[in-house]
């Protein structure tokens, strides 16, 4: 159908409803997933994309009497990019719910377009906390985390654990700013101070600068947010300048992730990390994530491919709840707003007012075991939920 | 005052890796004129066959620092022998679409092989110490760096501009065809410089990977560096290359210690400053 | 005449593309014109003046970022977010010009990226008033008056009215007297100095006027996806616009629109079948330099020589005798 | 004196770094004035020409052009008040047919320049392709009309290269070896043209070509190591001895 | 020594040369004359293999040319000097000789040009392209005689040179001829050519319109070939 026909409907009604006849008669629900798979993420959208499939194999891709049919798009973490997949997606395969985003920029870049075509999103990674507060939408829905859930949860327990004063560095881009200053709130609420703030740019890879300048500074522990080569860039230097034997080394699990501890060797040792999910939870749900995706792909889990887990089991849960019926996406939306199980990293369930998850995070230390290093937990924060607001 | 000292020294190891990461661009770039914006891949080549020896094969980070930079030169010189050559008669733009088109096929080459992870090489126990410098610790190979950078300038200095090897690269720059008709053969010429250029790339690949990692679009980062340092000094000169480096290492350095959040913008600053100031580059030359 | 009546036909099935492609497509097709104009601006000056600019995206940018800003906080009136739009990237650009007109070639290049990429900064870390990293969303639909470009048709209808008034502008600019100047100093600036001309001065108008346009193309790329990022600002679109450009054909008309309509067809039809669309494209632009190096134009050129060389094969034959 | 002549150079000097090319160079030229410059390799007979035009500044003096100074001004103005040059080596708009070569030089003389909101084409600017092709006619090369110049022979690049000079009508034209590269007959064709420019044109020409530079000047002026080292008629210059001996060699055969 | 047979070159689909032969004998001049535009330039390019020959043969002391490129053709023994004298601008003085300078038992030197050329040890660091028109040419005279060459191809080298420097050009050329080098000299200033040649070709529209002894070569047939109403 022409784009004059699909535009005049669209300013009243959602555009999906003309074809939605269609898929139903196959007995097909069709969902899109906007994942980076070129770039830097690339590794990232792996995980998730891996994650799903894993769920989806384990339920035979079937959900409410209806065939499950993924249509992936590779966004290449370009938020443009993304809009024009994300068109493609509504328009030429004609899907009912939507998934996927890595990097925040793309989930706010869809998020108008998502919203005026009524699409059901359910955000599966990105964290920007304003995906579930000033840019809430009804049709959105977020199963990841937010960056106030990473930062904030580490707030209290460093000020306990570590000490009275901590130097903060966090990569220089929305996320990181945002989770530091969600830890700093926490930190300074507990009666904590930070002695010094610093925000190397993302992607700067060497930080002898840098910690040359926290290694003059007086703390009692340094917090760190950085993620992928960073992270490994970050917490090798750290030990190879000497910093690791004066302050102990804090931050959000993406520090010391289950991919980036092989190359960052044993310079990850004594992290103190938060997290919402670790390989070595001791959960029955958990151990069988993880034998299942071993098991499949030869490979430890992530934190990612987790939540591509979770984001297909949500999807499943609310197409069994609807009979398959995905006609009125009012409906869907309602569904997952319901849904609600005991996932690998805990029990988790909606926020009805922000659409956001409510979950336990976790606090890991880093440990030697053997050759290598693995994260043990140390501490359960319960059902972190974000303020909205 | 001892913090001022270390992050000298910081700028000054800084400053070295570049160099180290760009003399082969800009070899190429002086002597062919052909701006290799593949230059990055080569690197990250170099790198990533690097991690493949010392993480599988050998384990052995000697062994890398000769066969990784060897494999990249033998892939430079395919490069050059089918692809680049055809197109010197083209004009400088055509070599920049040329070369960034293959920045882009080596990027999936690389992720098909490598995957998307980040990787790091480990170096060997001799060099894994650090030393206590300014009140500071500095790990030794960051120091090795600096003398390693040292060395090649040196070389390719001496090369470039008191051999008459280093004439005939550069006679060839501004008329092949007269090269050519006074007896020179031009083209093999370009395969040599191309390759040791290439053979640079994949040297500084080895070298930096423990340093600035592996990950994937790390060759468009270290690129662009690579050009900034590059035009900062002034085309076709070395020497240009070197003052550049070390330049720009010690205001990078000092940038993120001052005023950390503009270092991205002060770095491109300078290039602008320098510029408008030098159209040519610090030691760059023009004629007529 | 021959020429007029093509044109026509083009404009006519452009005109009529929503009643029969989908709305995908006619998506598609709108953002094509955008990277176009866009296009079409940098090949004023990569393709006419010779000045080779790796910075273009800086223009763009001021315009993207204007035009939002304005729609968000000012008016969402079409020809206020546009006009401040164009007035902002052309001060911008004859800031940034007085300094690039001072270097030549490869550091011109150079120059023009640390700008763009100083730019890039800039909007990446005023988080407060560019969202950063995250960028603009939410930006009203613009309109004039009580009318609202509020679905993607009208939005089309548009950005193709803006791309023509470009294009034809453009194509007059290019082949007046003042265009020429500009071919002429791409060739041999020091003649045409020596010819009485004041040559900075016209590198100075090209680059104001290229980034006019630049900053036209990224308001309307406001307007069609009501978000701006400051992935638009950065250096990789300053490469991809050239080497539509490039690709196209620098230094024609068509070039920079054939340009980027098969890039932006290429990027979005390739990575829905594949995660390796880079090797591809990457493989494309190699296969352009070596085959083609005169570009999509230069492809029709010679299938159109052909043609004509097979239908009047003596003729030419005695052609080459005389000379 | 200042007052008639229309150029004047007072105590100009070049150096690059230390090389102090031309020391101190004095010289009137009154209009209508043919004035040959010659003086061994190397003389600084093109630097000269380079102060005149601005294409280079001096290191010291001044340069009047009608009492005016011009010392600064930059060289596209010195060619709108009068003075064009031709260059030594081509300098010509090689991937550019002749005509489009020729039309900028013309479109400029006649004011055209900063016109963007009309095409350039034959219908709407007759006065320019007019005389662009009367230009050809006149100078032999109407055959050449849409070649591309990097295809001609050096010699026929020679001949645009003066034929871009003289499109201007200037009123001091300074030409720099204008015949080296010609063949004889189109040398004799040439200068048959340049006799024939307006009487009250200003010539300075340099040329090593001795038959054409004693036939066309008034005035010669040689230069030797950075200064003037004899000014005068032709025939005084070509018989003083010092100018033989550095510069047309020492016995006088016919060679040239 | 060097004889061209028959030769048919084209610039893309303009066919320039007609069928050009001349020879050029041991220890001897020829000349190639003819007026702007004629094709010398292309049989010049020709024989060195810049501007490789459709069809047709160039002879070297019995080896074929016509298909080598012209860096073997330059090694196997002929010099250049170009049109246009393209020295290397972004050279010195001194590195531009050092370019082609291929060393030969007593053959030419660096040093033995510096003293052929006083001018241009005085220019010893100058770049290339600052140098004056006819320095250039010196240049470019002292980088021909450097690769050594047996035969030595001088397209209009006397172009920009004064007066006094195109009798030294002459002497120059006369004592290579007594050395026993053999030279194809094209060149517009006639007197001076015909003062060296021992054999003149002219050429006309690609086709050799003239080929005989310096004596044959008399007033009228100079008149009658190169005057601008042929
Ligand atoms: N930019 C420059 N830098 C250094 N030296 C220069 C420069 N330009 C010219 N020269 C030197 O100045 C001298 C004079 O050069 P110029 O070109 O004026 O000579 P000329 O008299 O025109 O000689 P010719 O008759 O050979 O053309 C030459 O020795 C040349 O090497
Ligand atoms: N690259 C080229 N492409 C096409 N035609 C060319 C090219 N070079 C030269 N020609 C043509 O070939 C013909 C012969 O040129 P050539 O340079 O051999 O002449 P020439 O006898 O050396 O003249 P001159 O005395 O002016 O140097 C000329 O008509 C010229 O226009
Ligand atoms: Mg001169
Ligand atoms: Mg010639």
């Amino acid at each position: 159908n022409s784009a004059i026909q699909s535009t005049g409907s669209s300013n009243e009604q959602p555009s999906n409803n003309g074809t939605n006849e269609e898929t139903d008669e196959q007995g097909v629900v069709k969902i899109g997933s906007i994942l980076p798979f070129s770039g830097v993420y690339a590794s990232l959208g792996k995980d998730l994309s891996d994650g799903m499939k894993l769920y989806f194999d384990q339920v035979d891709w079937e959900a409410g009497g209806v065939k499950i049919e993924m249509i992936e798009e590779d966004t290449e973490a370009d938020p443009q990019v993304a809009l024009r997949k994300l068109r493609k997606l509504m328009d030429q395969d004609q899907i009912d719910i939507l998934t996927g985003a890595v990097s925040t920029a793309v989930a706010y870049a869809v998020r108008d377009e998502v919203d005026s075509n009524q699409l059901p999103y359910l955000a599966s990674h990105a964290g920007g906390n304003d995906l579930t507060r000033a840019q809430r939408s009804d049709y959105i829905w977020r199963s990841s985390f937010s960056s106030w859930q990473i930062g904030h949860s580490m707030g209290a327990w460093a000020y306990e654990n570590i000490g009275e004063k901590i130097y903060m560095a966090a990569a220089d881009y929305a996320f990181g700013r945002e989770v530091s200053a969600a830890f700093k709130e926490a930190y300074e609420a507990a009666g904590g101070e930070i002695v010094g703030e610093v925000y190397p740019p993302l992607g700067n890879n060497d930080y002898a600068s840098y910690l040359t300048t926290i290694g003059s500074a007086e703390a009692d522990g340094v917090y760190g947010f950085f993620a992928g080569s960073d992270a490994v860039r970050f917490v090798q230097q750290y030990e190879q300048y000497g910093l690791k034997e004066r302050f102990p080394l804090i931050g959000s699990g993406w520090l010391v992730a289950e991919d980036l501890r092989e190359s960052i060797g044993m310079a990850a040792e004594g992290a103190f990390v938060s997290t919402f999910w670790d390989y070595n939870l001791e959960t029955a749900e958990n151990e069988e994530f993880v034998t299942a995706y071993e098991e499949a792909y030869d490979r430890r889990p992530t934190i990612e491919s987790l939540e591509g887990y979770d984001a297909a089991r949500i999807i499943v849960e609310a197409l069994t709840a609807l009979d398959g019926d995905v006609q009125d996406p009012d409906k869907i939306v309602e569904a997952i707003s319901e849904v609600e199980f005991v996932s690998p990293r805990g029990p988790i369930k909606f926020d009805q007012d922000t659409h956001h998850i409510i979950q336990n995070l976790y606090i890991t230390e880093t440990v030697v075991e053997g050759d290598r290093t693995e994260n043990k937990i140390l501490e359960t924060v319960e059902s972190v939920q974000d303020p909205g607001e | 005052m001892d913090i001022i000292g270390a992050q000298l020294v910081n700028g000054l190891s800084y400053g070295l890796l570049l160099f180290i990461i760009t003399c082969g661009l800009s070899l190429v770039f002086g002597i062919l004129g052909v701006l290799n914006l593949a230059h990055g891949s080569l690197y990250m080549f170099g790198a990533y066959i690097a991690y493949s020896l010392t993480a599988t094969f050998s384990q052995s980070f000697w062994l890398a620092l000769i066969i990784a930079p060897l494999s990249v030169a033998l892939i430079a010189l395919v490069v050059e022998r089918v692809l680049l050559r055809p197109t010197y008669q083209l004009g400088h733009l055509s070599q920049v679409l040329l070369t960034f088109g293959l920045a882009y096929v080596f990027h999936d080459i690389a992720s098909i092989i490598w995957g998307s992870n980040v990787l790091t090489i480990v170096v060997p126990d001799v060099f894994s110490g650090s030393i206590s410098l300014f009140n500071q610790v500095f790990p030794v190979y960051r120091l090795v760096v600096i003398l390693v950078g040292i060395l090649i300038a040196t070389i390719l200095w001496y090369i470039q501009s008191q051999t008459r090897w280093g004439a005939i690269i550069r006679a060839g720059l501004s008329d092949k065809e007269m090269v050519g008709a006074l007896g020179v053969n031009i083209k093999l010429v370009f395969t040599v410089v191309f390759v040791i250029g290439g053979l640079l790339a994949g040297f500084g690949g080895v070298v930096a990977a423990p340093i600035l990692g592996i990950y994937p679009s790390m060759e468009f980062q270290t690129l662009i560096l690579a050009l900034v340092v590059l035009v900062i000094g002034g085309l076709g000169s070395i020497a240009g290359t070197l003052v550049a480096s070390v330049l720009v290492g010690i205001v990078e350095t000092f940038s993120r210690f001052l005023f950390p959040e503009l270092s991205m913008f002060l770095i491109f600053g300078l290039m602008a400053i320098v510029l408008v100031v030098k159209p040519n580059g610090l030691l760059g030359k023009k004629v007529a | 005449m021959k020429t007029f009546v093509s044109y026509v036909t083009v404009l006519v099935l452009l005109g009529l593309a929503p009643f029969v492609l989908s709305l995908f497509h006619i998506n598609l097709l709108s953002e094509i014109l955008i990277l176009a104009i866009f296009a079409l601006s940098l090949n004023i000056l990569v393709g006419y003046t010779g000045l080779v600019s790796l910075g273009h995206a800086a223009f763009f940018g001021v315009g993207a970022y204007t035009a939002a800003l304005t729609a968000q906080n000012l008016s969402s009136n079409l020809f206020i977010t546009i006009g401040l739009a164009i007035i902002c990237s052309l001060i911008v650009a004859a800031l940034i010009g007085i300094f690039c007109m001072k270097v030549s070639g490869f550091y011109f290049l150079m120059l023009t990226l640390a700008f763009s990429q100083m730019i890039y900064s800039f909007v990446y870390q005023s988080t407060s008033l560019t969202g950063g990293s995250n960028g603009l969303s939410g930006i009203p639909r613009v309109s004039i008056g009580d009318f609202q470009f509020g679905n993607p048709v009208l939005i089309f209808y548009l950005i193709l009215a803006v791309f023509m008034l470009a294009y034809f502008g453009l194509r007059l600019f290019v082949q007046s007297p003042f265009g020429q100047v500009l071919i002429g100093i791409r060739e041999n600036e020091t003649r045409v100095k020596s010819m009485g001309y004041n040559t900075g001065l016209y590198k100075y108008f090209a680059f104001i006027i290229a980034g006019a346009i630049g900053g036209l193309a990224g308001s309307l790329y406001t307007f069609f996806n009501g978000f701006i990022a400051p992935t638009d600002v950065y250096w990789t679109m300053s490469g991809a616009v050239l080497i539509m450009v490039l690709i196209g054909g620098a230094g024609t008309m068509l070039g920079p629109v054939l340009g980027a309509a098969l890039i932006v067809t290429m990027e979005t039809v390739i990575s829905s079948y594949t995660n390796s669309w880079m090797l591809i494209i990457g493989a494309t632009f190699i296969i352009f330099v070596i085959f083609f190096p005169k570009g999509l134009v230069g492809i029709g050129q010679s299938l159109y020589h052909l043609f004509l060389k097979n239908k009047r094969k003596g003729k030419v034959d005695d052609k080459s005798e005389a000379a | 004196m200042k007052k008639s002549a229309t150029l004047t150079v007072d105590g100009v000097g070049k150096s690059f770094g230390g090389l102090h090319i031309l020391k101190d160079i004095s010289l009137e030229v009154f209009k209508g004035e043919r004035i040959g410059i010659i003086g061994p390799n190397g003389a600084g007979k093109t630097t000269f020409f380079n102060l005149l035009t601005g294409d280079l500044p001096p290191s010291r003096g001044e340069i009047y052009h009608n009492d005016k100074k011009i010392t600064k001004l930059p060289n596209y103005k010195r060619t709108r008040q009068g003075m064009v040059r031709t260059f030594q080596k081509n300098n010509l708009l090689n991937e550019l047919s002749v005509l489009d070569n020729l039309l900028l030089t013309l479109q400029r003389k006649l004011g055209y320049g900063y016109v963007w909101y009309k095409m350039r084409n034959e219908k709407k600017y007759k006065a320019i392709y007019e005389e662009a092709h009367q230009l050809l006619e006149k100078w032999g090369l109407k055959h050449r009309t849409n070649a591309i110049v990097k295809n001609l022979s050096y010699g026929e690049q020679r001949q645009i290269e003066i034929l871009l000079g003289v499109a201007l009508e200037p009123q001091i034209l300074l030409l720099d070896e204008p015949t080296a590269g010609m063949s004889q007959s189109e040398t004799d064709y040439i200068v048959d043209l340049l006799y024939k420019l307006p009487k009250d044109l200003t010539l300075l020409i340099i040329e090593h070509d001795l038959d054409v530079v004693f036939g066309i000047a008034d005035r010669m002026v040689v230069l030797y190591d950075g200064g003037v080292l004899v000014e005068g008629s032709p025939e005084m210059v070509r018989n003083d001895p010092k100018v033989n001996q550095i510069y047309i060699g020492s016995e006088e055969e016919q060679i040239c | 020594m060097l004889e061209v047979k028959d030769l048919h070159t084209y610039y893309g689909e303009s066919h320039i040369l007609h069928g050009v032969s001349l020879q050029v004998k041991e220890s001897s001049v020829s000349i190639l004359l003819g007026r702007n535009g004629m094709g010398k330039t292309t049989t010049i390019h020709s024989i060195i293999g810049l501007v490789p020959p459709k069809s047709g043969q160039v002879i070297l002391s019995g080896e074929e040319l016509q298909t080598k490129p012209s860096y073997q053709i330059s090694k196997m023994g002929v010099g250049l000097v170009p049109q246009g004298r393209r020295i290397f601008p972004n050279l010195t003085v001194k590195e531009n000789l050092l370019t082609t300078h291929r060393s030969v038992k007593g053959g030419w030197t660096i040093n033995k040009i510096f003293e052929l050329f006083p001018r241009l040890k005085e220019r010893e660091t100058s770049m290339g392209g600052n140098l004056s028109g006819g320095e250039q040419q010196m240049l470019s005279i002292g980088r021909a005689l450097l690769t050594n060459p047996k035969v030595l191809l001088l397209d209009e080298p006397s172009e920009g040179l004064s007066p006094i420097m195109v009798k030294e050009v002459v002497n120059i050329i006369k004592q290579l001829k007594m050395s026993g080098l053999s030279m194809l000299l094209v060149e517009q200033n006639v007197s001076m050519a015909l003062e060296l040649a021992d054999h003149v070709y002219v050429l006309n529209k690609g086709k050799v319109v003239f080929d005989g002894t310096a004596e044959e070569f008399s007033p009228t047939i100079r008149h009658d070939l190169l005057s601008l109403s042929s």
